[in-house]
């Protein structure tokens, strides 16, 4: 086994495979770029070096950087988490030079199968059913737009080396077609340094479900079962849960070959997860592979009982899967909502700032996964995702009504956070019927809100209450000097003892 | 302590008069002139438990730019303005500009890189008064009325919180 | 099912009760001692209310303050949590004739099974076997002393009312009974306004293993499994484990039979603990019934998945166990380490205070139970247990590893905890081979400690190095009015960005 | 910015100097007087984080009621006596009492009930200077040497946290 690692990742990714490694008694090494010295992965890590400058591009897409901390700290092995370096195959080829394990698949397999493109071609071949549309990237708009007009629109463009909705176009008919080829080849090349994009079918009102597969050195490879990720808000996924509950114990073994059939077809070894698009007939298409641990691995986890990121490290020190986990049977119900800092009144525009108050909410069936603390700063240089929030219950319902418990005493004050669209989702008729599809969440936030209703009584009071109460602290504060968070609240002991005894 | 709540959510603004009255065995809370049983304590920073006749409120309070405050509990939210008590004489109902002595605060933690006023200076609702520095960003903190600038509670370069005094206008 | 639901207690329990509540959608009453009106179950509750001072039988105890809550609020049930009045069989009197359900057992079952005598009674009567010894309360000390010599030292004096180890006093020898006697009757009296003790003979070594059971109204009890308890300082249990590493199925099966006997046998409904001791060749005996719910209920919630607050709640309903609880079988392996607000290093001296600092652990397999939050005053009148940390895994051994790795993560500044009791005790090769019994931990406690090793290199230059910026702040802080941690943050914030560049 | 530190832990008591050197770029930690690769930040209150050498430390600084910090990592525990830099002419090694100007900390959060001395007054070793309250107990401050009273910190009447100056004895 593997002596120490270095995680090539930040915020609660880093942080989560910190925790697997020490669980293994496997000492930890992190990276910082300057913004991040206080973050949480620097503080539980063994050992932390510093990569350079805020953006990305400059510390934590730096593999020279990287392989240099990883060979000066004595590592023996590199897991790059999910974004960042994840997916980009010049970091397992680095590996291999320097003689370090790459914690993923091969540089071969990342290359068959994480391109869009190459992966679409590897589906056909595994006799795996696709979405209609061009394998190869397409330099020539005219040449694509012919063939949209043949497929018949909508058609969607996506970027070649995407990934998370950037680089992609839905066209609705042959007069957007021309503008939004050039957005989606400009955007995939600010978000990837590669212009190339194809052309599919458009799908409409199709669930986004994927198939978590493992693969070992040895030639085996399973399933995991699925994930329900269809709830998405500008094709990014947040809310997912397994098992999906649309998934018959058919579909489930139809979907979970058809995953294995690719694996196997790429040669490919450790965790992969295989994208697929599910119509209203239950016909699934091949959508991508994703090469890595996602975000969303906890709700497979929490059905399982299995640890997926020391499953990683062990396939990666070549340990081999005990066949016992073939017959894995999910249990229970699991369900993730991705806590973002950003604004749900205002467009969801990213609120980075200082967490001035926190209380998380802990207890039966919650978990989660994070990488914040009360008093930190959130960096405004990188993806504002805070927490993931992982409930787990014997049935569906128990689940949501547990992430709904959690998020009411989930408090954090100081930055704005997205947590009442989920409070809105989880309440949502369609939602709790599962009648959801990728586009289900962005038709919902279009649709004119509700007519506001008046609070029940009581809350206004107390919020005036509350607001004037502040009004007295800070008009007695503003007499001293000095931060006065800690002063007003010792005042208010103060206060307090009196105001109990109010009649 | 008497204070004008101006507390607006979805369904439109409400004024409330909140009264803190000394008394000889500790506060009483008075709401729009009648005595209520309310037990308000803040236990921790911006969060405020408030047991009003027995239900429990947990209270978000946060300091925007403008000043005003944010209020939220649950899935409920306020934007306020809170009228400072000393300003009580002759202000008119529903003005669209603050009246009377008002606090401003600075909405985030941060340093204050600039004073743009002194204490004694006309400002214009709207003028800038003080620049706090927070996350690499410059936020120049406005006047939320005309008036006179009666205090400056902060100096150039000392760091503040979310939520403290930054000057008074009157 | 119930509309409002009072929870007669304080601290993780009451909290952990509003959760389960809550995610069945009835409103929660707390009630607060004045030293709890900042405590976390009177902010997470619907509503809260005054019931008096500080100490317990001013507050608390109170049944006559509790009811009339109850009744002001319309409460239509009252969940008593563990300690208390939760085996205080006036409480659900006092609710039979406020025509309030009681969540628990009938007036009549609490008394028949409750009291340590009654309850060896009806396991004698129910077959199930006990301790030798003295079924009833004995008046007089010659008398018992007579008994104690035809018994054979060492014998075990408890008191009738007792429980957790108060007025309960082991007597090695003849010489030292009347000593005994005296300090047993005294501290019971003190403990539970009751003198009465009993006399049984004492096993030297054994285990502690008891049964979580429940039984609905409809006369279905059922058996969830066993939890070893034998990691006890000073007869209090400190850490719980599901399953037992000792219990083979057979035995698993018997001692439930015999736990349902019992509960049969007492007409018993809702949920209850059978107590057993174990010794060396795995014969049971029956040791007490408790007639509530447990502190350590959650390892037999994380081992079956089922919500036991949330059942107990159904069974007061009225509503049935379905027989499918019947065939329930165990996942995994759950761990709970009791951490409370006590000095190790000082002979465990309870330490209230403020907290100033606080970072919980989360993750993978980590549950957190627990009534406090940063800034709150940890107040000095009642049990000083913080949080249960819970952790689940695949195997015992890795659960120990993440529990080791959540103490790890685990801070709290301002008070002493007893984290260091479990960090030495989890790495102890008896308690990794699991060859403990009631008094396993006082040994280790009072063998004297393996001699000291310098700390690893590094450590100690770390301490000296934070030790003096702590007074370089303090120094720079002296200068200024108010209290400091903020400021001082900021100020480490601009030193960090300079210490950063440092060569 | 110099401190002699006095380490006692289970293996006995060490002596380190540690300097915070301002210099152009920034400070720079000189430790027994090797200049060393340290990072050092107050990420909580009482919780210091360390970069030593790339190795992540995380330390728990505690004061103590007789002026003594408590330092805590992971499983190591120490006691640790800071000496004030301005104290640095003439003091004996390893002496029993504490040397130069003692700055006098509140070992928990509370109230300050009562000031003992006034500035000026000599002091004894062990005697006390003021009186915190905290969870209804009164707990005495005493001085760490015998000396002068040179400077009070605080107020009766004011709430203080731990680790908050109270006091200097020089």
């Amino acid at each position: 086994m593997f002596k120490k690692i270095l995680i090539a990742n930040r915020g609660e990714i880093a942080v989560r495979i910190e925790r697997a490694c020490h669980e293994l008694g496997i000492m930890t090494v992190a990276v910082f770029s300057d913004v991040d010295r206080n973050s949480l992965h620097v503080r539980l890590a063994n050992e932390a070096y510093p990569i350079g400058p805020a953006p990305s591009r400059e510390s934590y897409l730096r593999i020279d950087k990287i392989m240099d901390v990883a060979r000066r700290a004595g590592c023996d092995a590199i897991h790059p988490g999910y974004g960042f370096l994840a997916e980009n195959a010049e970091l397992p080829r680095a590996c291999a030079d320097a003689g370090i394990t790459f914690i993923g698949p091969s540089v071969e397999a990342m290359e068959a199968m994480g391109s869009k493109t190459a992966g679409k071609q590897l589906a056909r071949r595994a006799d795996v059913p696709t979405v209609p549309g061009t394998d190869t990237a397409l330099e020539n708009p005219e040449e694509v737009q012919a063939l949209a007009r043949s497929m018949g629109y909508p058609v969607v463009l996506k970027a070649v080396a995407g990934g998370g909705g950037k680089g992609m176009r839905v066209v609705a008919n042959d007069a957007a077609f021309t503008a939004a080829w050039r957005d989606a080849s400009s955007e995939a090349l600010n978000a990837f340094g590669d212009a190339r994009v194809f052309l599919e079918k458009y799908l409409v009102a199709p669930r986004h479900i994927e198939i978590q597969i493992f693969a070992d050195a040895h030639g085996r490879v399973v399933s995991l079962g699925e994930r329900e990720c269809s709830v998405q808000r500008r094709h990014q996924k947040v809310v997912e849960e397994a098992p999906s509950p649309v998934v018959t114990p058919d579909l489930r073994r139809k979907m979970g070959d058809a995953a294995v059939r690719l694996a196997r077809a790429g040669g490919y070894v450790n965790a992969g997860t295989v994208e697929f698009l599910v119509d209203a007939q239950l016909n699934f298409y091949f959508l991508e592979v994703n090469t890595r641990l996602q975000v969303e691995h906890p709700v497979t986890e929490q059905v399982t009982g299995l640890d997926l990121v020391k499953l990683q490290i062990a396939i990666a020190a070549g340990h081999r899967l005990p066949f016992a986990w073939e017959t894995i049977t999910p249990r229970g119900h699991a369900m993730e909502v991705r806590l973002y800092a950003e604004d749900p009144d205002n467009n969801f525009f990213p609120c980075p700032g200082k967490i001035v108050a926190r209380h998380a909410p802990t207890g039966p069936g919650i978990r989660l996964d994070e990488g914040v603390y009360e008093g930190w700063t959130v960096p405004m240089e990188y993806d504002p995702l805070l927490s993931k929030l992982i409930a787990w219950g014997n049935s569906r319902e128990e689940t949501i009504a547990r992430l709904r418990r959690a998020l009411d005493e989930y408090t954090i004050t100081g930055i704005r956070t997205n947590v009442s669209l989920f409070r809105r989702i989880l309440t949502e008729p369609e939602f709790l019927r599962s009648e959801i599809h990728t586009k289900w969440l962005d038709d919902l936030l279009a649709r004119p809100r509700p007519a506001p209703t008046s609070p029940e009584s009581g809350i206004e009071e107390a919020s005036a209450i509350a607001a004037a109460f502040w009004g007295a602290t800070q008009t007695r504060n503003s007499a001293e000097s000095g931060p006065q968070t800690t002063a007003s609240r010792w005042k208010l002991e103060g206060r307090r003892e009196q105001l109990d005894r109010t009649p | 302590m008497k204070f004008e709540v101006h507390l607006t959510g979805t369904v439109g603004t409400k004024t409330h008069v909140v009264d803190f009255e000394e008394h000889e065995n500790g506060h009483r809370v008075t709401l729009d002139g009648k005595l209520i049983d309310a037990d308000v304590v803040q236990v921790a920073a911006n969060t405020i438990s408030i047991l009003l006749d027995g239900k429990s409120y947990e209270i978000h309070v946060t300091p925007m730019i403008d000043g005003k405050l944010k209020v939220q509990t649950g899935p409920e939210e306020f934007t306020a303005e809170v009228q400072d008590p000393r300003a009580w004489r002759g202000r008119k109902h529903g003005a669209q500009e603050a009246q009377g002595r008002q606090q401003v605060m600075s909405p985030m933690p941060g340093k204050v890189i600039r004073l743009l006023v002194n204490v004694g200076d006309e400002v214009e609702a709207g003028q800038g008064l003080v620049v706090v520095e927070a996350m690499k960003m410059q936020n120049e903190i406005r006047s939320p009325k005309k008036g006179k600038v009666e205090r400056m509670l902060v100096s150039e370069g000392q760091n503040v919180n979310a939520g403290e005094a930054l000057a008074w206008v009157e």
